[in-house]
């Protein structure tokens, strides 16, 4: 049995059930009560819990991710909520040197499980301060999970894992995915983190991608369909660590990949699948792995140059026939 | 003594940017504005007054509730205009969008997104003007919101420390986003936090235009004669929403009312007024304003877009930017049109082996 | 009334901090200890009063500089000179080394290096402490150098707005590395930023340890019977450099000799001889101590190293880690012997084609 | 002509060379003054300059790194020291936030040319906080410049380069390679940002590094000369944007390519590396390109474990051998 609802729903009822189960499940962010979410992820949460779980916080980003690690530590599960990814810099030093450490630096003596999460990549229109994307950046500190959900389904299911997790989790919601729909299970639903989806089967090439990557690369797959050429679209899913296992089993099968994401080529996480994949299938490979991603510019506002720089499902296109070497 | 020259021009200022962010509005509810729309509208007496107390060699810095400042400090009605539009023409060739109004002549450093992140720019600003010796000013602008982060501290405590000629602006209208004052900040006057550096202090409200004026004009010399920075609080009120997307359940519309009676502008033009100035006489600067802002939104309407070429220009100063290996689709400064073929069987898929 | 049970105990702890951190050093000089070492030699009475008026349920957390703190709290001297070491039976199993000191049985939250950084999760052990409403208090210490920085600032305010048990101990050692107080910071008395906050505040000298027990235990009782938060600066100064590394050039030798006429430790023994305490009892305390800690450095150099195991088991609770493919050339869980073979010709290297 | 200096020592001549040459230079950062620097990179800088230009601050990497930032807008040229890179979490949101999007925010109107510099990567055993490498997180954004010298002499020549760009530059500087001695040429001596060097050249083998990966790499190439195998190896000095002609090039000749490292594996400069030569070398690869990184953990503090985790000689050794299938 399964409904549909929105991705933002999806995450809503991940976070509500998480709080019924365990009371030392908190959330914390601005705007996060009253205003009912400047996303509304958390819309009706504060009625439902009250204020002492569902925290406002004043604008102090490192201020509030250090109170959920100091919580996170002392045995409370603080669900952090930056109102966009883009302010997390502003918190880079608690996530980094702090949640990711301080398991490690106390010789295991610590755990520090905490959920940072909210909104990553570009809404529309909202200028180069705040339309990033931070996998790329998170995936590099060994200590934390990074995870990406890209449909409804996923975002209930890694949420409710992650919120679950002993681990510091980075979870990074699409920014414009929030509106998406699709069917969620009834019922307890749980989706493991490090376990990648194929979203599409298909056997002429293995497109690795992840939030929305996934329906940009959807999107190339049924205009590439109609004429011959069947994409195999892998979800990652979780994106630290990354389950290259099935990534290989693919690309052994159809003996070229494309990597599709909207952060920036430099680095992050579409490099380091290149990397792995080269490394691991290199006699497989029928051609180099081709690269879909946010052009390398900080976002510009006007929407023409917007829509320019985030990938598109016909860069994907483009990107397969290379890989087919039918351009 | 208040005279009516004095007050006129800061008055048809406070009206320009009244008018213009309802022009705004109405563009943004058509979807010719994208992204987010912070109006200024209730504290225009703030920048304006804060403005009107400085030269033109001395910086000013704010945040993402800009348009009031840049119109404020001159930047034309079409400029902004036309960056609202995303147009080549905006004062950030429609680039920067509504948060990021720069004007590198009339030393606007923006505009910016990022909450107090702003601050220790405004007090490089001000440390520069000292190192160099010219005697500019630098003003910051910033809600009492921002009074909570780090960069707000760091910024305010160094300019304390190297007596830096700055003058931070707290507008405090009362929420953050949707959360009130009491909600956000552990103290009620935001200026109590001089305190914590040990510098002066200032607090007076934002409703007539001239009062700010003076206010501020007495933390511009103290900056400007002895090098030390003051901390204002300045009390005001927003009349729309946070931005454009805002519901405003966080407040009610008879308070919102009621602070309307406080409107800086009906207080302005009640001086005028009560300085002799006549009906007509400001009916005539409205009508001056108005045909300003249709003149900025037709302005806008017709002009370019943005550039793609200003796109890739402004990443680096340096470098010729992407390397054509990084142009992915997007349209580059040598366009490189990408080859269609005819689609073979996919079957028959070329490959190395 | 003091004592001189009150007191004896807390001498104790002070003369082991005293001696612990002086063969420390000399095992630093010698090379078996690495990277940095922030002695905590003159400041003793801060920590050893501070945790005198805890209870064993507070949370305790500390910078860098964290020895005394560790011993103070209970954490033996075997554990922390294992550590020191790099020894598996250290207190953080030879991963943190001296400025990551842990103990979770002792609610000793570390030993943390980045300057501030630790103040928000202060705070956020406050937080926990009042959501679960377990009724115990935090304590948080920091130098003087710290109150610059915006983690500082946005910890105790948060702990301001929320009202949250905690306690924020600036000890203010008048250095923040070679710089002194007047250089780093506006105010001269860091208890003054407590106005920005709007909470309460203490100041005293941190050279007689019951002083600063009883000094400490006002803000404790404050924060776990009111939940307020206080910001206290105790007046302190360090004897040594700021690390083993420092020449200290920055201050006279004279300066630090005249200092040392109020060493906490001979302030301490004074007052235990004027309560009555014999020569030969003080004498016996620290022989005792010295074995004590003689008795450390022979367990520290005669345990095992710290194990590759603990550092891939430290990385995440919930997955093995590294995977395979990660490891590199390091030991891991799973050890992968590196296969070596006899060389072959250069000219004849394998390859795919 | 030239003489043998220090990295540390050319460091300091880059800026006081810069700093005699422009008045608009100017040095910010804790204990830089007085203290005479942390690594002493600035030693007798006050006593030269004054403390108008060697200025020393309070702790607070993102309000000085905010000043230096404001500062360069309106026409100085900063030099901001980070007592270690570490510091720079701090300091983020004004970094890539700020330093790297102010020309591209205002349309082109403000340039920002500012030096962030200080040491990056492991000391000796100064703990997981203390020992990390940041051009994998900084070559992430576009608006940045990210250098890191690897000799004496690019030290001096890419510095004096940084501080004249009207860029930001991110800086780093090899914890562990202060101490180093080399030539570096009498004079105005000035290296192009951007460009690689060849550290030595060979034939059977690409070695792309920077920083403490050349040191390392060379150590390997001695190993391996004696047994016949030539390690060509390419120093990139400059990471965002990077030399990949100078990288192709010699690819295409050896057919093998091997990145040696000090930063984490995931993403970051190395894989953007690899990604690059598989793009665009695919043909002339014999062999998947390896890569050396520093181990996927925080650093421990034990002596033992840390130097079983930087890359070493010995593990540049073992890729060589992978990549030439002799193993
Ligand atoms: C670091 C950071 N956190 C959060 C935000 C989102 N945000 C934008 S404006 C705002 C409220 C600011 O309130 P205030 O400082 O009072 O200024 P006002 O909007 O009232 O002018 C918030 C939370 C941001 N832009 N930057
Ligand atoms: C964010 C950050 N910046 C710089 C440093 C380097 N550093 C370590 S301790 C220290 C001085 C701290 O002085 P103070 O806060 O007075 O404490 P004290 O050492 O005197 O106990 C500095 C600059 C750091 N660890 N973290
Ligand atoms: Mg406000
Ligand atoms: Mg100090």
């Amino acid at each position: 049995m399964s409904r549909v609802l929105t991705y933002r729903e999806a995450l809503r009822e991940a976070i509500a059930e998480e709080m019924e189960r365990d009371e030392r499940v908190f959330v914390m962010g601005e705007e996060v009560g009253h205003y009912q979410g400047a996303y509304k992820v958390t819309e009706g949460l504060l009625d439902r819990f009250g204020a002492e779980r569902i925290v406002d916080t004043p604008i102090a980003e490192l201020g509030f991710a250090g109170i959920g690690i100091g919580a996170a530590v002392c045995g409370l599960r603080p669900i952090i909520e930056f109102m966009t990814f883009n302010f997390s810099a502003s918190a880079f030093d608690a996530i980094i040197n702090h949640a990711a450490k301080f398991r490690q630096m106390s010789g295991g003596q610590f755990s520090c499980p905490i959920v940072f999460r909210g909104p990553n990549g570009a809404a529309r229109q909202t200028g180069s301060q705040h339309s990033q994307c931070f996998e790329g950046i998170y995936g590099h500190f060994p200590g934390l999970w990074v995870v990406c959900p890209s449909s409804a389904a996923d975002a209930k299911g890694l949420l409710k894992t992650a919120i679950r997790s002993d681990d510091p989790v980075v979870f990074l919601e699409g920014e414009r995915l929030y509106g998406l729909k699709g069917e969620v299970p009834e019922g307890e639903h749980l989706v493991p983190l490090g376990k990648a989806d194929i979203k599409r089967e298909g056997r002429h090439v293995t497109v690795v991608t992840w939030g929305l990557g996934v329906p940009v690369s959807l999107a190339a797959a049924n205009q590439l369909s109609a004429r011959g050429i069947e994409l195999e679209i892998i979800d990652l899913r979780s994106l630290r660590p990354f389950d290259l296992d099935l990534v290989l089993e693919s690309v052994k099968k159809t003996n070229r990949a494309v990597v599709v994401h909207e952060h920036w080529p430099y680095g992050g996480t579409g490099a380091e699948v290149v990397l792995r994949i080269q490394e691991e299938a290199f006699d497989w490979l029928d051609a180099p792995v081709a690269r879909v991603a946010g052009i390398d510019v900080p976002m510009p506002y006007a929407s023409v140059l917007e829509e320019s720089v985030i990938p598109t499902a016909d860069r994907v296109v483009q990107a397969v026939r290379r890989v087919t070497y039918t351009s | 003594m208040t005279t009516r020259d004095e007050l006129l021009p800061l008055f048809r200022r406070m009206v320009l940017i009244r008018r213009f962010e309802e022009a705004a509005a109405r563009a943004y509810v058509q979807g010719k504005i994208g992204g987010f729309l912070h109006l200024y509208i209730g504290q225009e007496a703030v920048g304006v007054g804060a403005l009107a107390a400085l030269e033109p060699r001395d910086y000013v810095i704010g945040t993402y509730r800009v348009h009031g400042l840049a119109l404020a400090r001159g930047v034309s009605a079409r400029a902004c205009m036309a960056e609202l539009y995303g147009k080549d023409t905006g004062c950030a060739r429609g680039l920067g969008g509504s948060m990021h109004f720069f004007d590198a002549e009339r030393r606007l450093l923006g505009g910016h997104g990022i909450v107090g992140g702003h601050v220790p720019i405004a007090a490089g600003a001000a440390f520069k003007s000292k190192y160099t010796k010219e005697g500019a000013v630098s003003i910051c602008f910033f809600g009492e919101g921002a009074t909570n982060i780090g960069g707000f501290y760091e910024g305010v405590n160094l300019a304390a420390l190297w007596r830096l000629p700055a003058v931070f602006v707290c507008e405090n209208n009362e929420y953050s986003m949707g959360t009130p004052l009491e909600r956000t900040t552990p103290v009620r006057d935001t200026s109590d936090r001089s305190a914590a550096f040990g510098i002066a202090r200032g607090r007076f409200s934002g409703e007539d235009v001239l009062a700010v004026r003076d206010g501020i004009r007495a933390a511009v010399d103290r900056a400007r004669h002895e090098s030390l920075p003051t901390l204002i609080e300045v009390n005001t009120y927003r009349f729309r929403g946070h931005s454009m997307s805002d519901p405003g359940k966080y407040r009610t519309a008879a308070e919102v009312e009621e602070r309307k009676k406080a409107d800086p502008l009906l207080i302005a033009r009640g001086k005028l007024l009560s300085l002799g100035v006549s009906e007509p006489e400001i009916d005539a600067i409205e009508a001056e304003v108005e045909t300003e802002v249709e003149d900025a939104v037709s302005f806008a309407e017709r002009s370019e877009p943005a550039k793609a070429q200003t796109m890739w220009e402004t990443v680096y100063a340096t470098t010729e930017w992407p390397p054509s290996s990084e142009r992915g689709g997007a349209p580059g400064p040598h366009p490189e049109p990408l080859p269609v073929r005819a689609e073979g069987d996919a079957t028959r898929l070329g490959g190395r082996s």
